[in-house]
């Protein structure tokens, strides 16, 4: 079969101007409208996650003060604006469950999976622009559903974001039966609509390249997202098919987790992880990935090592599936196998050593423009590196018999996910920003909202690794019933008053993020002198990206090429020395 | 802020602790190592006009230096670990001459069954102390942790021991205490509308006390 | 496939797979599925591991019989399909009409035959959570003919073949699309990427079949 | 699929003859007197035997390029690590 014919074109190219506005901006196939359209819906459920942050962080600094305005919340959450302990559960399962699933995941993935695989592989839209256009919808119910679950009767989940079984599984043990039940439910669908995304890139990224841009002609975000929907892949379904047994264990009465009939507690767990590390991953690799670029980009220099970046990708993408128990060693698990999932634990973090020394290495004998987008990528370098250090110690097992469960690993999972993934978010926001909206974000308020999060940020979590070194659990709804833990008063304050600080200043970031919609400086096509093939299209570029397909002459990082006399050299940009790729095949 | 442990009062403490420090100095030389590359790279090679970047694509001998030194590092901690883990949690870890208790965990309480004056488990004579754990110093004990309804983690930080207790599993957990004294017992892991407050507490006594305490509580169970 | 019309060609390249996008959609889909039935199928293995005791010998409480029946029905629809597509890569599109019209009618069959089987086991007494109380399972199942308890039995198989059921009847669904696209003579010998790409996961759903008949009925 | 002229039509009644062939061979295996362990190997070699035809003839992997081929078997893999490490919990 001949393969010029075949696909299913993304129809609307011929008749883009005459859509209707639904069907430009609502109900659009455009992978840049689905990407935007992600973009504002992950933001407002980080905004959600955040309030959800700080009422947990006011109960923990002041547990028996009300909460600001919290007589504005009903009865059944914070009677005169205390919060109930059960409230506080549901809010703790809450905060997890929409940063990871509804925040973070769709910023990496479905934002910049959508905006970035076409308009960096030279293709016209996604292999499948419906099914893309479904899975944003998909995504969008699922996170409606899921807020739904505050509304319902007991209460939203309060079982945890891993919704450990039994606790999850019987009403009984926490009085919630309708909000765990959305919770799976939501779950469930956000898992389709990942897989349909994740089907999408994967398709993509395979056939739908520009001529020349071979594998290694890659850029390393579109390589990491490539690897991240692999895994979306592979580990979401593990999760949907656990949360349907779990949801049929609430609802029609099975016994996939209740020991009294022949069930397994810890069956759950297994499942769980099992899905839960790869989401691990999936919420950092595009991160890594995109930093890379932006590295480049500040650095004006090839990044170090680009294969050793690949090959540590892969590696990460592969091991992740072996070190699931890690989360699992206080759990009664087999010892053995507590063993060998130490050992590979103590592995992946090799391949996460390599990327940051490549970091480092690209930026040596730069000349390093620090601009908002470098300023996060430099800032994710330095937060990483210290949630991938503080990793070390809960591999190490019986280190981790000490601190399993404790702030030490809430401290850690914030270095990672906010340090790692949010600074990188942060950073491909404002460095792509020019490309979805064509115009600049204002990069005096990006410099002060980046020194002040990163000052805030450290204020914040760092000192969480003290109070998980003196024993403090997670998840407790008030540390003054225990002796021990209430020494650490006045640092739980501190933290407090930093996430508080912490949260005021985003509002610099989303002033800055309205403000420049209408009133930035426009941007040019090329804004940032970078090398990719989105930079070689107007700003925001037209349905169907390429007026004429591209074609790719080299790989992704040519800064200061001696063969040009300017610092950056496109992929698309023919020298002389150059030879057609249609020629030399794919 | 501390970086330093709180003081311990087990056996296990000397070894955790041991291994903690040991990574808290590795980890921190990586830490200065990187943090403080990055600030002198951001500052020595920061942008200035008329200048251009060094084009490196990359050096195969940094490469592998970089995976070697933490790969070596890593295994070798592992290798630490592994002896520690094994004397603590494996398969038969539990010294023959522990003195077996056995814990029923509810919400939200614990409750600890102690052998009578026969010297048996699950005989008659047994009795139940809600949320205190008495046990002698210098000795170890062994706690059969049964779960009656969801998950909970039996925590003393000042022994290092942490174990869940999971429903329909057959948990143990050995520990011997160092010190005479009274320490916290928590749950660690979320188990509904009171966690917080499932607390509970151990008390070591001197071998003596122990015995009188022991005598004392299974008269007292005897008059009831 | 698409009205020629919208097929205007701003050549797509697929450089990266001999395979077109349709199909290596397909593929990388199913891949999914497999990590599906893997929780399904995983959990069904573990749990058995866990409680041997409550798993009935082959044939006491469920229909062996019939399941061959609807076993045969399900590699038949299977050697349709593929019949199917090797009818319309030969341009006939008679038998393309004929080998999905069959397809869809045993698809269909084996549904019903599942829903039977369904009803039957819930009227002995087998129900997801176990026995229901007073039924005939109950009391053969009292008089110590068949396990105690059979709760995590009754979850993992109705679940497991329940999920099957489910994707059968999805694919009779977008069978009869095709089928419906068929008749508008919507393939050519040249184009059939809906009638290959359908296929693909009807077989998958067989022998996802093949292997629970397997593991849950025999075994 | 490249195009569908290149190779000969599989003969698809024969694979079809097989797997039924299979079936009845199962499920007389099922119920012969044989030792459970004996029993679930034959069983199982069996449905894989069949599940490869389906996925060898009906499914074309026979005749894919290797790309594809590693498409399909990627996730078998994984499959397996989650199974067997679970199952250490019983026989270990």
């Amino acid at each position: 079969m001949a393969t010029s014919a075949v696909s299913l074109e993304p129809a609307a190219h011929v008749e883009a101007h005459e859509l209707s506005f639904l069907r430009k901006y609502i109900f659009s196939t455009d992978h840049k409208i689905i990407g935007i359209q992600f973009l504002l819906m992950s933001f407002v459920f980080l905004l959600f996650g955040g309030l959800m942050a700080m009422m947990i962080r006011w109960q923990l600094g002041f547990p028996e003060r009300p909460l600001p305005a919290g007589q504005l919340l009903p009865e059944t959450m914070a009677p005169g604006g205390i919060l109930l302990p059960e409230f506080y559960n549901s809010l703790v399962t809450m905060h997890g469950t929409i940063m990871v699933f509804f925040a973070i995941m769709p910023l990496l993935v479905g934002v910049f999976g959508n905006y970035l695989i076409p308009l960096k592989l030279g293709a016209p839209d996604m292999a499948f622009p419906r099914l893309n256009m479904a899975s944003f919808w998909i995504a969008f119910s699922a996170g409606i559903l899921m807020m739904a679950g505050f509304f319902v009767e007991g209460g939203h989940a309060a079982a945890g974001w891993t919704a450990y079984a039994p606790l999850s599984a019987d009403p009984e043990w926490t009085g919630v039966s309708g909000g765990q039940q959305i919770w799976l439910l939501s779950i469930a669908i956000l898992g389709l609509a990942s897989i349909m995304g994740a089907l999408n890139y994967i398709t993509t990224v395979v056939n739908l390249r520009a001529p020349g841009m071979t594998w290694f002609r890659m850029p390393l975000s579109i390589w990491a997202l490539f690897v991240t929907a692999i895994l979306v892949l592979l580990a979401i379904p593990i999760l949907s098919g656990a949360a349907i047994m779990l949801f049929f264990d609430q609802t029609i009465g099975t016994h996939f987790f209740d020991w009294t009939d022949g069930g397994q507690v810890i069956l759950w767990q297994h499942l769980f992880w099992y899905f839960g590390h790869p989401e691990v991953y999936i919420l950092i690799l595009p991160a890594m990935g995109m930093v890379s670029d932006i590295i480049a980009n500040g650095s004006r220099k090839p990044v170090f090592g680009y294969h050793s970046m690949v090959f540590a990708l892969i590696s990460i993408a592969f091991l992740g599936w072996v070190v699931w128990g890690h989360h699992m060693f206080q759990s009664g698990m087999n010892p053995t196998l507590g063993m060998t999932f130490m050992i590979s634990t103590m592995i992946i973090a090799v391949p996460s050593a390599i990327k940051v020394f490549n970091w480092m290495g690209t930026m040596w004998r730069g000349n390093i423009r620090f601009h908002v987008p470098m300023l996060h990528s430099v800032g994710f370098v330095a937060m990483f590196v210290i949630g991938g250090l503080s990793g070390i110690f809960m591999a190490s097992t019986p280190v981790d018999i000490y601190i399993h469960d404790t702030y030490f690993i809430v401290a850690h999972i914030h270095y990672v996910l906010f340090g790692g993934s949010l600074f990188a978010i942060f950073a491909a926001v404002t460095y792509w920003y020019p490309k979805m909206f064509g115009r600049m974000m204002n990069s005096t308020v990006g410099k002060v909202h980046f020194w002040l999060t990163f000052l805030f940020y450290n204020m914040t979590f760092f000192p969480m690794h003290d109070l998980g070194i003196a024993g403090h659990m997670r998840r407790i709804y008030d540390p003054s019933q225990y002796e021990f833990l209430q020494p650490l008063a006045p640092l739980n304050r501190f933290i407090t008053v930093s996430a508080l600080l912490l949260f005021t200043v985003q509002i610099l970031f989303a002033a800055n993020f309205i403000m420049s919609w209408f009133k930035g400086k426009k941007a040019g096509e090329n804004p940032w002198e970078a090398n990719g093939l989105e930079w070689t299209v107007a700003s925001p570029p037209p349905h169907g990206n390429f007026a004429k397909v591209p074609t790719v002459y080299r790989g992704p990082y040519e800064y200061s090429s001696p063969l040009v006399e300017e610092d950056f050299l496109m992929q698309t940009r023919k020298l002389a020395s150059d030879v057609d790729p249609a020629a030399a095949g794919p | 802020m501390s970086w330093i442990l709180p003081p311990g009062a087990s056996t296990f403490a000397g070894d955790i602790d041991f291994l903690y420090y040991v990574i808290l100095v590795i980890t921190g030389i990586a830490f200065v190592v990187v943090e403080v590359g990055l600030l002198v790279f951001a500052i020595k090679y920061r942008a200035r006009p008329g200048r251009k970047a060094q084009y490196i694509e990359g050096s195969i001998k940094a490469e592998i230096i970089w995976t070697a030194v933490p790969a070596v590092t890593l295994v070798i901690i592992g290798l630490m670990s592994g002896g520690v883990w094994n004397h603590i949690k494996g398969r038969n870890s539990i010294p023959p001459n522990a003195i077996p208790y056995e814990v029923h965990v509810k919400q939200f309480e614990w409750n600890f069954t102690y052998r009578g004056p026969d010297g048996q488990l699950g005989t008659s004579d047994d009795f139940i102390v809600r949320n205190q754990l008495h046990i002698p110093v210098n000795r170890p004990v062994e706690l059969q942790l049964i779960a009656e309804d969801v998950i909970h983690s039996f925590f003393v930080p000042a022994f290092r021991v942490k174990q869940d207790a999971v429903p329909g599993m057959d948990i143990r957990v050995w520990f011997e205490a160092t010190k005479v004294g009274e320490y916290e017992i928590a749950c660690a892991e979320l188990c509904g509308l009171g966690h917080y407050r499932m607390r509970a507490r151990v008390f070591v006594h001197s071998a003596e006390d122990y015995q009188q305490w022991l005598s004392d509580r299974a008269a007292a169970a005897d008059e009831e | 496939m698409a009205h020629p019309a919208l097929m205007k060609p701003p050549a797509r390249r697929e450089i990266g797979a001999d395979v077109y996008s349709e199909k290596l959609g397909m593929w990388v889909f199913l891949g999914s599925e497999v990590m599906f039935f893997t929780a399904l199928i995983g959990s069904y293995i573990i749990l058995r591991f866990g409680s041997p005791e409550q798993w009935a010998a082959p044939g006491q409480i469920l229909n062996i019989p019939l399941t061959a029946v609807n076993t045969f029905l399900l590699i038949c629809s299977s050697v349709t399909m593929v019949k199917a597509f090797a009818a319309i890569q030969d341009g006939d599109q008679r038998l393309l009409k004929l080998y999905m019209l069959a397809t869809v009618a045993i698809g269909a069959a084996f549904v019903g035959v599942q829903a039977y089987e369904y009803t039957h086991l819930v009227h002995a007494g087998f129900l997801p959570s176990g026995y229901s109380a007073g039924s005939e399972l109950a009391e053969r199942a009292a008089e110590g003919l068949l396990p105690v308890s059979v709760g995590v039995y009754g979850s993992s198989f109705y679940t497991m073949t329940g999920f099957h059921g489910f994707h059968v009847s999805v694919g009779v669904i977008c069978m009869s699309f095709v089928t419906w696209k068929a008749y508008r003579g919507a393939y050519t010998k040249e184009d059939h990427r809906g009638v290959e790409v359908v296929g693909l996961y009807w077989h998958f759903v067989d022998l996802v079949w093949i292997i629970l008949f397997t593991i849950v009925y025999l075994v | 699929m490249s195009d569908g002229a290149a190779h000969a039509q599989p003969k698809y009644w024969t694979i079809w003859a097989y797997l039924l062939v299979l079936t009845v061979v199962e499920l007389g295996v099922a119920f012969l007197p044989w030792t459970k362990e004996v029993q679930l190997l034959v069983l199982l070699a069996l449905a894989v035997w069949k599940a490869l035809l389906v996925a060898l003839y009906f499914m074309h992997l026979k005749f894919e390029g290797n790309r594809m081929r590693i498409f399909a078997i990627a996730p078998l893999p994984l499959t397996v690590i989650i199974i067997v490490a679970v199952l250490t919990e019983y026989v270990w």
